[in-house]
């Protein structure tokens, strides 16, 4: 028998399938769906401290090969998902409550709700491409980094993941950085900063102009960076970017991923995207011989 | 497998303008892109905004009706023919395949998600029941008559037939003939009672509901009813799925995904 | 009558389909095949002092939506090269020489040497993913590429191109720095850096490991580059990434690019690809009463 | 429209082993994608190296025939079998539609990418001359001669068959039998004295060319011939394109592009 159980940072999994943030996690309900398609951990959507409308629609743009996005953060506020902790709770499986803040104590109080409202752990988003102020700036500063993951970690006893952006040459450098300063696990890679202009229409599609790419072509930088990040760090890395198949996800977790996280998957395959995977990985695992999934975490490495 | 192909995405010009009744357009437009009864698309007015509507024509000259409610709809209803829209889509799951007796109940613009059903049923098995607020904003009644065997109007000021709203009308004539299904489109507090008429008198029903969306693709779950997407696994549920669900007629959920009530 | 006619930081082109460097550009042969298909200009491969084998093989992977490659630059070395820009002069379109070096005098000796070789202009490629010492290191600080530039435009009287990497968050700054030194334009994007490990295999493809990824994925990056950087700069931008139909060298030129460079199109489309744009967007520019084609660069800025 | 779909890409194991001569072993696997006579593959060896390979057997059970010339040639004929290789094409183009009586003339290895052509084409209408170093190396001639009417055969030093080279076999056959069309596949003096024989005699031919290769996917130009990619406008050429063509027979590039004299 092959096991799928995955211990991430202290965070218990049944398998190394993890929803991503920001897709079909704003509700209890849908979180609990998500946990029906077969995820072994739930992330959040990101929430800050107040609601946020997000931009004006068009937010999305629909490409064959993925998606390019500008939701601009909308979220009820940390106040409000109370109820929908509380609910996605009944779940069964671990919750990661992702947040969003323009200063490491926005960070960190965020996060202690989250951890008050049951979050197993902790994710910030220190890499969304396309809120101004928030994300991306923040996510390519590694002493900056460094003081919200201190500031969140004197907050919180629950781990901290730390969520990258791939669209800066210093990637290393700031995993690195939220490394020393006491992450307990990178995730990579947030969406890479994007524009689809349309020729008929002569202008962008997206309301805010920019977003994020994300998808099967972001497939080949996820993979790369996680590569990276598996052989400079010490902490578990979560691999996402463009996974929807067992395929994919095994790609990620040779290249060093503990566990793997799946957002567009979820709009192109449906939520049954987790199951799926499990059930490939474990037919892999039976075929080649391996018994338990960390046996294949970084043996693309030599 | 992909669970659903790419959507297609295209700016279009319009052919065709209607005026439907009282602040209701029709706008043609020439998309040959394949669609089921009860999809809808998101309709791009750009530097204004992108909102869902339900295909009301398909076939390879598309339609939609749209009335006019704010920013988006406004400036769609003053649309001209040669203006053009961005579309991307079809998306979601339209009316499931129908057999035997049809009751179609459509409330307000709900009947351009309705009509594309009752077209695609032998006109001798379809009975449909229209509602509105008052005579001036009755739509397709003339496409409905020309698809159905029987087509019945409801008023709520009594200016043109069943002094009533939709489901009462229903209720009469469900009184009348025994249906095999009733689908219905429409406010969700009309579908709401609609879908307990049915359960009670034990008829299998189909609902269109509608939700905020944002992406429109099953992605960002801005229109989560329950653990549900209605733009990928609705915005057309069955009774059975209806059943189970507790937000359905009760609650919605606000731009921020605050929960509102219905 | 429309006209496609474009004059590009002096260069004269029938049209603005320009081949992007390392694609059919190694040899004369190549190149006038090339200007066959209709290009208006001619980008050479990147070639450097010495002959290069470059990485061994494989060096690319297919991917539904682009490539992933790791040639190494080979590339027979500039003394070598001069018969084949005398071959590829036969074609009568100008032909830019694409050159790459490990330091400031380098390049210039390089870009000195093409220019000798009758080519129209020089593009300096200091973005190249994932050859060693080359490149995306170089071209992420605007200090270092502000001295190449200098040196080079000391060096030569044609037009000087800066080939700059996406593999950054300061991309701005980098062009910035190479607009002021006297860059005559400015070229995006090279590829981003990205791995595909097979499972099967349990190691990345790529005999390099790592790689750089072009085609349809990476338009989205591309356009949004063009994009910032025509809002940015005063020199005109070339857009490459993804260009393989009307469409999307329309999209990149409405962005702001003055021209567009096609490398992963080729292979997908063939080398009549550069026709079949322009006939594409002739036909676009009637419909839509564009005269002449300096008139769609840059309207989707408001 | 895409000018050729993206290839496929497959680890493999290698199901059957085969010697065919000294230092050529064919390889089997299943790998069902589509491929027509003439068309390569680019085979990898993980950690050594990825070469192109002609295609010596179609249908799901494909094959190459190697010949252990070096390093990554020498790990694919020590192959056994259950081993893995990585397959990515299949590419380029290959013989054009054959119509009448055909001449196929092989050289070495090149027998690997002429015999799918020859199965191709009704066995009464083939003939086909195989030419080797000596007895020893000749290769395919079982399975030649269940494919055509005739197979006739050289060897440099005269061990078997005509005493003499492939293109000299030719002239001979060429003298007997008048035919539509010739096919070439082997070393590229070769192809280049044949390509001449059929020029004077006024016959129609397709010749098989190597080139160093790298993308395989007529995307770097490293297999450049003139202004030709030899990975997608070839491997086969027809007599007439080769015409044209001045490196032809004469020149090739190293793997850095330098010229280098064949
Ligand atoms: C599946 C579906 C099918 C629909 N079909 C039709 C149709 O055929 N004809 C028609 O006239 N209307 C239809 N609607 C409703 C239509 O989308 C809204 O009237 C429109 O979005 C209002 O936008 P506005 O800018 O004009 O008004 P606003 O002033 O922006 O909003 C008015 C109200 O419309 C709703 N709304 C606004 N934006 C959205 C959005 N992005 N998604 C969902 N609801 C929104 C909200 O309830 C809001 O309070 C449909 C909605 C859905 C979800
Ligand atoms: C379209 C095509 C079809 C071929 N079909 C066959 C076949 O069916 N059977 C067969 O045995 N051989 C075939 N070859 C030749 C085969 O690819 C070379 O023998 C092989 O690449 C040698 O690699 P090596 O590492 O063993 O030897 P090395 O020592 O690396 O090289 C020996 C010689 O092989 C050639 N070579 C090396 N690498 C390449 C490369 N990437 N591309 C092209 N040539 C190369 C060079 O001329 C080199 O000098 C084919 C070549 C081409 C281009
Ligand atoms: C619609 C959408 C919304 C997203 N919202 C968030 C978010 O709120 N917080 C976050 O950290 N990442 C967000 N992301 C990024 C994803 O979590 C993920 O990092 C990225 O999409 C790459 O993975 P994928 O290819 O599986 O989608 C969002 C992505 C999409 C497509
Ligand atoms: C096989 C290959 C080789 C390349 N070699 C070079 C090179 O030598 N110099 C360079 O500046 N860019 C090189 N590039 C990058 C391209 O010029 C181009 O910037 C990139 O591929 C994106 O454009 P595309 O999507 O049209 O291919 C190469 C790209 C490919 C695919
Ligand atoms: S609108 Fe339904 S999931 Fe986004
Ligand atoms: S091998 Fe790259 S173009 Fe032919």
């Amino acid at each position: 028998m092959t096991s799928l159980k995955v211990v991430l940072a202290g965070v218990e999994m049944e398998n190394p399938t993890m929803l991503a943030s920001g897709i079909m996690g704003e509700t209890g309900g849908s979180l609990l769906a998500m946990a029906k398609g077969g995820a072994g951990a739930l992330v959040t959507k990101s929430i800050g401290s107040v609601p946020r409308e997000g931009h004006k629609n068009p937010t999305l743009v629909e490409l064959e090969f993925g998606y390019i996005n500008a939701m601009g953060l909308p979220n009820p506020g940390i106040e409000a998902f109370r109820d929908e902790m509380f609910e996605a709770g009944k779940a069964g499986v671990p919750i990661v409550g992702s947040v969003f803040g323009a200063s490491a104590e926005e960070f960190a109080s965020l996060a202690r709700r989250m951890q008050e409202y049951g979050a197993e752990a902790v994710e910030l988003n220190l890499s969304c491409p396309h809120a101004k102020g928030y994300g991306m700036e923040v996510g390519t500063d590694p002493d900056v980094v460094a003081s919200i993951i201190r500031e969140v970690k004197e907050a919180v006893v629950v781990p901290v993941f730390a969520k990258l952006t791939p669209n800066t040459h210093r990637l290393i450098d700031v995993a690195k950085a939220a490394e020393e300063a006491g992450a307990d696990a990178i995730v990579a890679i947030n969406t890479l900063r994007a524009m689809k202009i349309d020729v008929d229409a002569r202008r962008p599609m997206l309301s805010n102009r920019y977003g994020g790419l994300s998808g099967p072509a972001v497939r080949g930088v996820g993979v790369r960076c996680v590569y990276e990040l598996f052989e400079a760090l010490k902490i578990p890395v979560i691999g996402v970017g463009g996974i929807e198949d067992w395929r994919s996800a095994l790609e990620y977790m040779m290249a060093g991923a503990a566990a793997v996280q799946i957002g567009s998957g979820v709009g192109r395959m449906g939520p049954q995207v987790f199951g799926d995977i499990c059930s490939g990985i474990s037919a892999y695992m039976a075929r080649n011989g391996f018994q338990d999934i960390s046996q294949v975490v970084g043996v693309a490495h030599d | 497998m992909i669970d659903v192909r790419p959507a297609s995405q295209a700016m279009v010009a319009i052919v065709s303008r209607n005026e439907e009744a009282k602040d209701v357009v029709t706008l043609r437009f020439d998309w040959d892109v394949p669609a089921t009864p009860g999809q809808f698309v998101m309709v791009w007015v750009p530097g204004v905004d992108e909102v869902p509507m339900s295909l009301s024509y398909l076939g390879a000259r598309k339609g939609i009706t749209v009335k006019g409610v704010g920013e988006a709809t406004n400036a769609l209803t003053a649309m001209q023919a040669g203006g053009m829209i961005g579309v991307r889509g079809p998306y979601g799951r339209g009316y499931r395949i129908l057999e035997g007796k049809v009751l179609a109940v459509g409330g307000g613009t709900g009947m351009a998600s309705l009509l594309p059903a009752v077209e695609a049923v032998p006109s001798a098995e379809v009975h449909t029941a229209i509602g509105a607020r008052t005579e001036a904003e009755l739509l397709f009644e003339e496409r409905a008559k020309n698809a159905s065997a029987t087509v019945r109007v409801s008023t709520d000021d009594g200016s043109r037939g069943l002094h009533g709203n939709a489901v009462q009308l229903a209720k009469a004539m469900m009184a009348e003939t025994r249906y095999d299904v009733v689908l219905g489109c429409g406010p969700e507090r009309m579908l709401y009672h609609l879908h307990r008429l049915c359960l009670e008198q034990g008829i299998p029903c189909q609902m269109s509901l509608e939700r905020y969306m944002r992406c429109g693709a099953g992605l960002c779950g801005s229109c989560a009813l329950d653990g549900s997407r209605v733009c990928r696994e609705g915005p057309v549920f069955t009774g059975e799925e209806l059943k189970g669900m507790r937000e359905f007629g009760k609650q919605r959920r606000d731009e921020c995904g605050r929960r509102v009530r219905l």
